[in-house]
């Protein structure tokens, strides 16, 4: 199985014209994702990268079936894009664009919550490392080469994070089932929550990486999860532990959100949730290799 | 973004919020000319910083006169703030703002700020506004009323008259209060603010609802579209080294220890600076280059590195995802050499050819320890600076 | 039983100062109706009608209970009233108060639709004159005194429409069961299906008299649900039939409005379901005499 | 409210939509001097009136040179003009605007209206804009283009740049229609508008996207807030009589007929037409006193509906629900002996005291014609203009 990407899956790419959109797609292709089309206003009928390009997602998905949308259209553009993928009935969005604006997010969130629950696009980021199942499919940026095939699945905020664990586990030989980057934006598609329960339900994910950090609360929400239906093993980490808090910390204004939301605080959450944390983000193999 | 108090007096007063009369000064002088326009005889020097907490740190003198206030803005002028919110090296006072100084009844407390659980914008009120509003916050949670904002239709009138009625604020003033705390909302609103705060906001002898101090924030990501907010940065008040790594493309915190952190990604840094602390040390900064870095990149961030005269050691974690461990070393030993660096280097490569990378370190002749893994090169640099 | 009003409505007063919320106040109670309280910004802790007030719709509710709002507030601070009933947890709004700005309702529609299912306020109107359960309560405007207990339904976007029905019946010695008044608006809360379920279940409904009017579409969603699920005699009359269309009804902007809106239009698509029409507004008793 | 073409089009270019150069005039000397502010020879010289399909109507004239201009100012100035919209008695001419005239090689058409089925703004598009769209769209409708806007988040430029490529805009004009599709959006949302329509929106040999001609209209519960625009209202297009009801807190919508109809609630007003219309009669207009009506309002209205010309007969239809029919018949003898009615009056009254009501028009000796039924009603005033 693996969760959300697998050989089916036909990708576009919104925002394929600059650096790393020609980049990663390249990428893409070569690991051998099924990438259909890109979307790029005005120069619809023509061809990049060998792939047919289109002027809207919905002349995309028309023409091509798409069901998976990747973005790397710059941060101003990327709200828009992602609505377009929304309403053009893309079910699966990776939006790998960071930096978007709040008020923009608050935006795109609550124009995908007006869809029907059956017709509801799946949105992963923003600034999300993308998801990587070895030997199915990249819809990402993760440098696929040392990802291998097997049981762990990752979900990471932090891209570089993710990395990092996949790198360890490739260095222990335990292979990788999917593993996902939500992204650290102050609002974001798919949490914790949503992906415990998918790899809770995939035969080939036997445990499972949560890597979290300092700022909101879903690792919390994770952790009751965890404690209340997960089957699972799962060993998670709060990066951050050491950050002061920031300048604004200090502030009034902050009252609201700082409560709970530091590294301490969610550890201590996660404890009382009975789910395993570890403090060293050096051994996340070894620490998974137990669960195995 | 943050922004200076005279500057989100004058955005909120075009959205319906009473501020008192006041005039900003870069000069004593100035400061006395600008006291001529405000009509009351008692005026307020404010040194802006970007910082609250102000009046125990001495930076709002009380003024009657035109030598109080020329003494007042002389001292203030120039002179490095420490308040509670600036940390110990404060912020140095380059403006002032002189302001009509008026008499408050009853002070309150007005926050609008970005609810990242509901992902909507919620407004805080508090009958005990003024000074240490955290600590009361803290002794009396109940204390501080809240309404969430639905974003799909904004703030309506029936929540800004809810909160009012909830202070207790008399009910004179129930359409001052309705007007200014929609005005905040559609300021937030429209201007991609991240905080939008008033306090305190008081009430004066003669029944007017006047924003005594206010503070703005701006979220970076917008600026783009919000071109009259952009031109608000003031540079002075940004830490030099942050705002030189911000020019050269590379997002660089300052901390408070000694150990100079190179990483590439946000969340390998912080793993980084929490590895540091389980080995006993503390971080002087951390300087993040990204993920696709290029080899001319890590000259930049050697370069903002050692301008840093706290650090004592630089420790480079670097995970090459998209990039090479070997232009990583190639920069590292360029730049090295360039800049003379004399303190220790330890450097912590993985991914894409760190093999490769590694090697060219060796053979570059220049001093650097490398290190295995990233706890390792942590407790590696902890040694050096113990 | 009757449908949304009986005796156990606990109804308070939004805008009860002016000339008509204090006339209708007062009918409403002398009706016998279980008004418990009125709301009035500013007045919190006075009376009035003997009645308690309070400051917002959230107090009233906390200190009586009650469940049932009535809005006359006037047309610019209508939107907002109907916001406030929702949001305090009123299960019922009869909103009296027409002429209310179309994005005003749109914001109202889109507020309320944010609420869970479960927890979502039922609207009636704006521009509605209430509902009358003859014998178990007023929340509305109808002249009461020619309303009598019976097992008619009606349903009226007009509200001198729906009194005249009512006055018909009266003559007729028939009696009424509720009587509804939606309201003409563009924009409207409940609509005649929404209404025509209730009155399907209802055990003291035996048969319904329906009185649309040109505008609009939900004429034609109700026959095709009379068609499809109405165990019930309805009889339905459509006003307008003589009625010009509008100057601007000739112009491009219209077009998407115009069509199917027309009496004519709407009388076509409701023969189409089977449904009965009666075009003599003065003939309404005796038509729905031959259904009981 | 209908407005202006050339105020619809200052109000659109504020919003970023391009339209000619023009000016003005309540004069041909005004016309003539507007023409020298325009940059190019050619210029359109057009009637302002509430209404469209003006050219054929002879309302738009082409005119090159002074004496041209001044002769077709002269011509329209003060000159009743009929169109396909304005009904037969036409509507006059009191403006003019000079506008500078363009060549298009291809005519779009923009609109954008409330769709009530859906409570949401639709735009619709069309790639055959210019005159008689609407006979058009009946025969070809797959060419309307409609895209639905999500009121919670407005109008995207997604949407903006799928209509575009959907009509088949050149892709140089992306942009600028993006801006256009995005500023009418704004303004009908910003100005509580009920229709905003550009047609033709035209592409000039020099590759401009103009606006040749534009509509809108405003939803009039909504002006309270928009000041702005209610002082856009030119009382001089509106029809005297509804004007003048207006005033006296009356709705009057003027008919074809000769059958007065003085009733009380829109919803029976609706249904006496019906039943007019049954009985073989036609309407002059229908008066609505409203539900609560006092008896000075009855004054008002039979004042109102006698300065008519056409009516012949007078229909009186009042279900007193919450009013009282006493009141009703003791304004209506009042009136009738006040303004010595001399055409026929018919009078139904049911509800509230409906006995002691025809008990006073009995008893007052004024000549009318009492009917027991809405239906009696209608028949016996049709049988007095037969």
């Amino acid at each position: 199985m693996s969760i959300l990407v697998d050989k089916q899956n036909k990708v576009i790419v919104q925002g394929m014209l600059g650096e790393k959109g020609t980049f990663h797609t390249k990428r893409m292709i070569e690991f051998g994702t099924n990438v259909v089309a890109g979307v790029i206003p005005e120069k619809g009928g023509s061809e990049y990268l060998n792939l047919p390009i289109f002027d809207t997602v919905c002349d995309a998905v028309e023409q091509t079936g798409a069901d998976t949308s990747i973005i790397f259209a710059s941060s101003p553009f990327a709200g828009d894009s992602m609505m377009e993928a929304a309403d053009a009935g893309i079910r699966l969005c990776i939006c790998i664009t960071g930096r978007i604006p709040q008020q923009d997010m608050m935006r795109v969130k609550r124009y995908i919550k007006g869809f029907d629950e059956s017709e509801r696009m799946q949105l992963i980021g923003p600034g999300s490392a993308g998801i990587i199942s070895p030997g199915k499919g990249l819809v990402g940026v993760m440098p696929s080469y040392f990802y291998r095939e097997g049981d762990v699945g990752i979900i990471a905020r932090a891209g570089t994070l993710g990395f990092e664990a996949a790198y360890q586990l490739h260095k222990a030989d335990i292979g990788i089932s999917t593993s996902v980057g939500i992204g650290s934006e102050t609002i974001t598609g798919t949490t914790f929550v949503e992906l415990l329960e998918r790899f809770n339900t995939d035969d080939e994910t036997k445990a499972v990486i949560m890597l979290g950090e300092i700022g909101g609360l879903q690792e919390v929400e994770a952790a009751r999860y965890f404690r209340d239906h997960m089957k699972k093993p799962v060993i998670s980490y709060i990066a951050g532990v050491a950050a002061p808090k920031g300048k604004r910390m200090g502030h009034a204004g902050a009252i609201i959100t700082a409560y709970g939301e530091s590294a301490a605080e969610k550890i201590e959450a996660l404890k009382e949730c009975n789910m395993p944390i570890v403090s060293d983000p050096s051994i996340f193999a070894e620490s998974i290799k137990e669960f195995l | 973004m943050d922004i200076h108090e005279y500057q989100a007096k004058e955005l909120l007063s075009e959205f319906g919020v009473t501020v008192p009369q006041g005039g900003l000064a870069y000069s004593p002088a100035q400061a006395v000319y600008r006291a001529k326009g405000i009509e009351s005889e008692n005026v307020l020097v404010k040194a802006q910083i970007h910082s609250g907490a102000r009046t125990a740190a001495g930076g709002i003198v009380p003024c009657s006169g035109e030598d109080e206030i020329r003494k007042a803005a002389d001292e203030l002028m120039g002179k490095c703030l420490v308040t509670r919110q600036t940390g110990p090296k404060g912020q140095i006072v380059h403006r002032l703002y002189v302001e009509q100084q008026m008499d408050s009844v009853r002070e309150y407390y007005v926050g609008f700020v970005l609810d990242r659980q509901m992902e909507r914008v919620v407004v805080m009120a508090s009958a005990d506004g003024g000074m240490n509003i955290e600590d009361r916050y803290n002794q009396k949670p109940e204390s501080l009323i809240r309404a969430v904002i639905e974003p799909a239709v904004g703030m309506q009138t029936f929540q800004a008259r809810w909160i009012v009625f909830k202070l207790g604020i008399d009910k004179s003033l129930l359409t001052q209060m309705v007007t200014t705390l929609l005005g905040c909302y559609r300021a937030f609103r429209d201007l991609d603010a991240t905080l939008v705060e008033i306090n305190p906001l008081a009430v004066t002898s003669d029944g007017q609802l006047v924003a005594l101090d206010a503070k703005m924030s701006f979220d970076d990501n917008a600026l783009f579209r919000r071109e009259r907010i952009a031109n608000l940065r003031d540079e002075a008040q940004e830490d030099p080294l942050s705002r030189k790594a911000t020019e050269r493309g590379l997002n660089y915190v300052r901390l408070d220890g000694d150990i100079g952190c190179l990483v590439n990604g946000a969340g390998l840094a912080l793993a980084t600076l929490d590895l540091i602390q389980v080995a006993g040390g503390k971080p002087a900064n951390f300087l993040d280059i990204g993920v696709g870095a290029q080899p001319d990149v890590v000259n930049k961030a050697i370069n903002t590195m050692l301008a840093d005269e706290s650090v004592k050691v630089i420790l480079v974690n670097i995970f090459a995802g998209t990039n090479r461990c070997d232009w990583i070393a190639e920069g590292l030993v360029a730049a090295i050499k360039k800049f003379n660096v004399s303190v220790p280097v330890i450097v912590r490569l993985a991914g894409t050819n760190a093999k490769t990378g590694k090697t060219i370190l060796q053979e570059s002749g220049v001093a650097v320890v490398i290190a295995e893994s990233m706890r390792d090169a942590a407790e590696l640099a902890v040694e050096q600076v113990k």
